[in-house]
């Protein structure tokens, strides 16, 4: 059996390799079948690897030849294991959900170099958590990068490039940052892997510690999407196919997160409280900013990313707790904290790519992502929109869902530390604290308003009126099994917790225990449908159900029409209107007249569109500034050899000062 | 130090021309100075070689007056020439001017190279005496190149940069492997050639040798 | 203070509402649906608590007055488990004022519709019983009855608040 | 055995006297403005007469509209069930406060998709207004229950009201006090926040999603908002010590009297309210560790 196990890690690596191969086969569909199936393959036996190593902690699957100085060894440890068994899961949905997805868009995606990017792109996420030493994790890094740049270009229209240039821009920057702080660790073994990397940074100085925390929390965090490094993420996974902007948005940014945990966790001795302040700063300002503009989006998959990045922050300011609750000598909030991050990062992998899988059925079925052209689909797709409820619900984190016991555990750690003795610590949670719930509710707000305006009421375009493209049985499937892992992992929390090592939360099979408080996630979701069930058995009892008419909806005696209802602009007006300082919106209001001399009667556009205050007031005036140096640095070349001379004996003379 | 007043002569010599090469405005009167520095050189070498600096010296010296003396002075000559380029070369400074900056850039490039450790390891260098001077002549060549706006006064400039290099190699190590010489000589030889029939296709092109005009391409 | 001030007036000062008495047990005549409007009553609880929409069908406003007085301190008609309210899906009664004119005739015929069976309207006003002086007019449908069934008249140009109650209360027989 | 009977009993008891404390409240109001008023108990017969009316649907609403009302009132007759207001140890340990939050959220959340559905731009409007309305006292409420989970050291109701956690056993929690009215006046959509007897569709915020409902659905949401309001003046009640019947009469009183008195608030204005509720509440829990 243990040779056995031993290769499943090998055979679920191998399978996704094959399944890139054969993707390059041939244009016909058949190896678009055979690719996805093989991915599916190798999305099983990731599971079956990653439950192997978190049922029996100890044991540890490695493979590839272990004593060659050279090649390195990878290696599933239970840390990675978590995140492996989060990849394998979202591949083989994903796999599952893009055969039937795919055939029907043959002519804009050149399906044999997609198919073979997507396999590329898993296999490099897979490496990535795999690898033991810095040289596989940053060739698993850049595979994974360089296969979503190509796949966010994969649509080739205008705009997917120049969001994929972005991408790329950020993820190189980032990697490199990663790459610095590895080597600048190491001090010059470049091969070592990580338990000497660990040996290593227990004896660096303190200024090598402190650079290389920056360099990697740049790495990571612009990776993750934090914010000031976020420009790209609602640009780029909007433009990729949805299935990939599923695994891009779901997994991906997890595999960022499994980084940087690794780093912190097992290289990086126990960082200060400034560098934890610093984490919890950004995680906040990630989770309030991205909440803000996920309510006031317009567009179907820019919200979800922004929401990404929402979850992100608050996953980014659990961590920031935990390692500052560490610094401050509170393990208790170290553990929960800890344990928090992780189980929401799990619940936020499953909720997103589900919704991500969902929206590219919205997209297809209406040909558009503005919210505004939507509405009534509920109708035309009861089923579908049943299953896309459920995953809203489960990202507006409310009670029966996973996501709501995550903060559940997080917000109970903090309130059994905020008597601490010294009040600075008390204060940092406090604030958090308010901070965390103010975005609890934006997300609400978010995700009603992304699932009313394109569900609900009449349709707002000719598309939307009647959809040609139903959902298929095959994405329905994967989506509805996402939709029901949400459910299932917030009914079943304290199980997935003492299965992820967490079970110090857990005191019995149904309960989670923080400190004093208990939770049973399973007796609340059965009285909530208890309760429902009883109203309606009431109200069969008294009163006739069969008393009904239709007739159209109450319009005060006008007839009305789609153009009447409230659109998503109209709908986060409010709250455009009370964060108008942060949220920038600008409003043109443009009258032509009817009749050229009469000035009276005009027709008035007017324009609200959304300005992001990163991309005007940081990125733009960085690139102005940047361009702005390079016309100075160009004036040198005048084109005047004898100029060049001059420098060079300028150059030579310095060099002989300095050197001789 | 060197002793023997063969090669001190030769020496004095050898700078003289090099600095008046600097300031010269024709091209026949410039090449003729060219060459009689090399000359110098040459018999710098062979001063070496007598005092017991290694018979390998001699067959350097002739290379180098056989080469830079007489070769290429010739090919540049010969290409102008036929190129029907002015002789008349145009430098951005007026003789006299440049005489005190060839001078004043000589000094400092002998002063950099007392206060530079190599010169320190005296122990090590046949004739330290010559290093500042040699390293001098480098700086001399450089600013040759740069001051002058024609290409040809470029290319001496170039080639006395070359000397001065000759210069030092022989001072620091006494004179390098005749292989080695000669691989020089033959691409100093080849560069000249390469530089002559360019200026020479520049000239066809533009009309002039100004580098100045050159910098049109660019807009 | 004008707080304290205010509610001592209210609290202890003198009862300005109109005794119940007086609209009860009057034997003026409607005309009414009779039959059909008892049978409507008993089947809501005998009209203990009724919601009442204010339709417009083209009145003068003379109507709407009064019916807004209907709330004051004077009448309060909340007393007798009338309430007026926004929407004719919450409505179990319908208070139709004046001639119908053409443009309206949609709108009233729609809320009619819009709220739910059993309904009772009532015809506010001479305009709304017989179409008033405007009967013959063009612009003019007639009475509310061509358009939408009628269950009790109230007639009067307009008709006074204690009119209104006394009709209201002749057929919803409040004991006193 | 005990906990089981508690809960069936307060179940019966707060669904009993719910449409009572409405009725009551428009009483008071009715008397303060001078007016004879509707009696209390009318209430009762509104609901029934609904309940045996027609059930109007309009043709451009999807499932979502026929499921809102059960899972309405059944997240009202949660909340009479599992909180300990009527007796102080009775409700469920495990629906702590934090629950309580999610599952108001989790209601408010298909109240506004029951206004949406019914694609009118009055539903449109009360359900944008309700939805932020709910998203920005998310906050306040948070933060005023960790101050009284803080002070009484666990975060289920059952500890706070079970060893009598009230307003005077700290000085702090009588911000959080104030912060809590501030919280349950703007969840039930009473005086500054919202008209509950507008007619005018502009201002509606709570009336304008139910618009669209008729007949049973109608009755049902109707009934669901007075439980709750009932559930939240118990618990108001409990904190400050009063029994069950002081509570309702006495609070119905001082919220028709409260309503009396102001005006109610603009809506673009709500940012004021909800930065002084969200300041009180934050005051009221760092006070707590600094005294």
């Amino acid at each position: 059996m243990s040779l056995f196990s031993q290769n499943l890690l090998f055979a679920s690596l191998l399978f996704t390799l094959f399944s890139g191969i054969c993707a390059l086969g041939g244009r016909s569909l058949v190896f678009h079948k055979l690719s996805q199936g093989l991915l599916l393959v190798s999305g099983v036996l990731g599971m079956l690897a990653s439950f192997k190593v978190l049922l029996a902690p100890q044991t540890v699957l490695y493979f590839g030849l272990a004593s060659s100085e050279f090649f390195p060894v990878f290696q599933l440890d239970p840390y990675g294991a978590v995140f492996f068994l989060l990849i394998s899961l979202v591949s083989f949905l994903s796999a599952l959900y893009a055969v039937p997805y795919l055939a029907s868009y043959q002519e804009t995606y050149h399906l044999q170099s997609l198919n073979a990017l997507v396999a590329t792109f898993v296999l490099g996420m897979q490496l990535v958590v795999v690898s033991q030493s810095p040289m596989a994790f940053m060739l698993g890094w850049e595979t994974m990068s360089l296969a979503s740049f190509f796949l966010v270009v994969s649509d080739r229209s205008h705009e997917s490039v120049k969001a994929a240039l972005l991408y790329l821009v950020m993820t190189h920057l980032g990697a490199g940052a990663l790459l610095i702080g590895f080597l600048l660790l190491a001090q010059g073994f470049f091969f070592a892997d990580f338990e000497q990397l660990a040996a290593l940074a227990a004896s660096a100085p303190l200024w090598i510690l402190s650079v290389c925390f920056g360099l990697f929390f740049f790495g990571f965090g612009s990776k993750a999407g934090l914010v000031p490094f976020h420009v790209w993420l609602p640009e780029a996974h909007p433009a990729a196919p949805s299935h990939i902007s599923a695994l891009m948005s779901g997994i991906m940014l997890k595999v960022a997160l499994y980084g940087f945990l690794r780093v912190l966790l097992f290289i990086l001795p126990p960082i200060g409280a400034t560098a934890s302040l610093f984490i919890l700063g950004f995680g906040l300002l990630s989770a309030l900013y991205g909440v803000l503009y996920a309510v006031v989006e317009r567009d179907f998959k820019r919200t979800l990313a922004f929401s990404s990045i929402e979850n992100i922050g608050l996953i980014f300011t659990m961590l920031g707790v935990a390692f500052f609750a560490q610094s401050q000598g509170l393990e208790g909030l170290y553990q929960t904290a800890l344990i928090a991050a992780i189980f929401f990062a799990i619940a936020h992998a499953i909720f997103k790519s589900g919704l991500f899988l969902a929206s590219g059925l919205i997209v297809r079925a209406v040909h558009s992502r503005d919210l505004e052209k939507m509405g009534g689909l509920a109708r035309q797709m009861p089923l579908f929109s049943m299953v896309f409820f459920v995953l809203c619900l489960a990202a507006a984190s409310l009670p029966p869902f996973a996501p709501f016991f995550g903060e559940w555990i997080f917000f109970q750690s903090i309130l059994q530390n905020f008597s601490s003795q010294n009040l600075f610590v008390t204060i940092v949670l406090i604030l958090t604290f308010a901070v965390i719930a103010l975005v609890g509710g934006l997300a609400i707000f978010a995700m009603v308003k992304l699932f009313a305006i394109s569900m609900l009421a009449e349709p707002r375009s000719e598309a939307a009126r009647e959809v040609h493209e139903k959902p298929r049985a095959g994405e329905l499937f994967s989506v509805a099994i996402l939709a029901f892992l949400a459910l299932g992992l917030g009914l079943y929390a304290p199980t997935v917790l003492s299965l992820i090592g967490a079970s110090v939360l857990v005191s019995s099979p149904a309960e989670i225990t923080v400190g004093s408080a208990t939770i049973q996630p399973s007796l609340i979701f059965w009285l909530l449908l208890g309760c429902v069930f009883v109203v309606w058995i009431l109200r069969r009892i008294f009163s006739r159900t069969a008393h009904e008419r239709i007739y159209h909806g109450w319009d005060c005696g006008q007839p009305i029409d789609a153009s009447m209802e409230y659109t998503a602009t109209a709908f986060s007006a409010p709250i455009r209107f009370f964060f108008r300082l942060i949220l920038k919106t600008k409003k043109t209001l443009v009258a032509q007249p009817v009749v050229a001399t009469n000035p009276w009667i005009t027709t008035r556009t007017a324009t609200v569109d959304l300005r992001s205050i990163w991309m005007d007031y940081g990125y733009v005036p960085l690139g102005r500034f940047i361009i702005e140096m390079a016309e100075q640095v160009k004036k040198i070349q005048s084109g005047n050899i004898r100029f060049y001379l001059l420098l060079m004996f300028l150059t030579l003379i310095l060099t002989i000062w300095v050197a001789l | 130090m060197t002793n023997s007043l063969f090669s001190l002569l030769m020496l004095v010599l050898f700078v003289g021309e090099t600095l008046t090469c600097f300031t010269l405005m024709r091209l026949p009167s410039l090449l003729r100075f060219y060459a009689l520095s090399s000359v110098a050189l040459g018999g710098l070498a062979i001063g070496l070689a007598l005092e017991g600096g290694g018979v390998h010296l001699i067959p350097v010296a002739v290379a180098v007056v056989a080469v830079k003396a007489l070769l290429v002075p010739f090919v540049i000559k010969r290409m102008a020439e036929r190129s029907g380029a002015s002789l008349r070369l145009v430098s951005s400074l007026r003789p006299s001017a440049s005489w005190f900056v060839g001078i004043g850039v000589f000094g400092s490039g002998i002063s950099l190279a007392l206060h530079s450790p190599l010169y320190q390891m005296n122990n090590m260098i046949q004739t330290p005496a010559l290093l500042p001077i040699s390293f001098g002549v480098i700086l001399v060549g450089l600013v040759m190149m740069i001051i002058r706006k024609d290409l040809l006064s470029q290319m001496i400039g170039f080639l006395v940069l070359e000397n001065g290099i000759g210069a030092f190699s022989l001072s620091a190590l006494g004179g390098i492997p005749v292989a080695i010489e000669f691989g020089v000589y033959s691409a100093v030889l080849i560069g000249a050639i390469l530089m002559a029939t360019l200026s020479q296709r520049v000239q066809n092109l533009l009309g002039t040798h100004d580098t100045s005009h050159l910098s049109e391409l660019t807009d | 203070m004008y707080i304290l001030k205010l509610l001592q007036t209210l609290f202890l000062g003198p009862r300005i509402t109109e005794r119940k008495a007086q609209f009860l047990g009057k034997d003026v005549e409607f005309e009414s649906a009779g039959q059909e409007l008892k049978q409507m009553i008993s089947s809501l609880y005998g009209g203990r608590s009724l919601r009442i929409r204010a339709v417009d069908g083209g009145s003068t406003n003379a109507e709407e007055i009064e019916l807004t007085a209907l709330s004051n301190a004077y009448y309060d008609i909340e007393r007798f488990g009338l309430s007026f309210v926004a929407s004719p899906r919450h409505a179990d009664m319908l208070f139709v004022t004046g001639p119908i004119t053409r443009n309206l005739e949609r709108a009233v015929r729609s809320t009619y519709e819009a709220a739910p069976q059993p309904c009772i309207v009532v015809a506010v006003g001479d305009g709304a019983c017989t179409g008033g002086i405007w009967k013959d007019s063009y612009a003019v449908v007639g009475a509310v009855e061509h358009v939408i069934p009628v269950h009790l008249k109230i007639p009067g140009d307009p008709p006074s608040p204690t009119d209104i109650l006394v009709a209201l209360m002749s057929i919803l027989k409040k004991n006193p | 055995m005990s906990l089981t009977i508690a809960v069936f009993i307060q179940g019966i008891v707060v669904l009993a006297l719910a449409p009572l404390v409405t009725g009551l409240v428009r009483w008071f109001k009715a008397r303060l403005q001078g007016r004879h008023g509707a009696a209390p108990w009318l209430v009762y017969f509104t609901l029934l007469t609904t309940l045996k009316k027609e059930n109007v649907i309009s043709e451009s609403r999807s499932w979502v509209f026929r499921c809102v009302p059960f899972v309405v009132l059944g997240i009202a007759l949660f909340l009479s069930l599992t909180l300990p207001i009527v007796f102080p140890s009775g409700g469920i340990p495990q629906v702590d406060l934090f629950v309580l939050a999610g599952v108001l959220a989790l209601s408010s959340v298909f109240l506004v998709l029951g206004g949406l559905d019914a694609a009118t731009a009055f539903g449109g409007m009360g359900a944008s207004r309700e939805m932020t309305i709910a998203a920005l006292i998310e906050p306040t409420t948070l933060i005023t229950f960790a101050t009284f989970a803080s002070v009484a050291g666990s975060s289920s109701l059952q500890d706070i009201f079970g060893n009598g956690i009230t307003v005077i056993s700290h000085p702090a929690l009588l911000l959080s006090f104030v912060a809590l009215v501030l919280i349950v006046l703007a969840e039930n959509a009473r005086y500054p926040v919202d008209n509950p007897a507008t007619h005018l569709e502009l201002t509606m915020v709570h009336e304008a999603m139910v618009l669209e409902y008729s007949g049973p659905y109608l009755a049902m949401l109707e009934y669901a908002s007075s439980i709750k309001l009932t559930v939240f003046l118990l618990i108001l009640g409990n904190l400050v010590g009063a029994g069950l019947l002081t509570t309702v009469v006495i609070g119905s009183f001082a919220l028709a009297l409260f309503e009396s008195t102001i005006a109610k608030m603009r809506f673009f204005r709500m940012q004021e309210y909800m930065s002084i509720a969200f300041f009180l509440a934050l005051a009221g829990l760092i006070l707590i560790f600094i005294i």
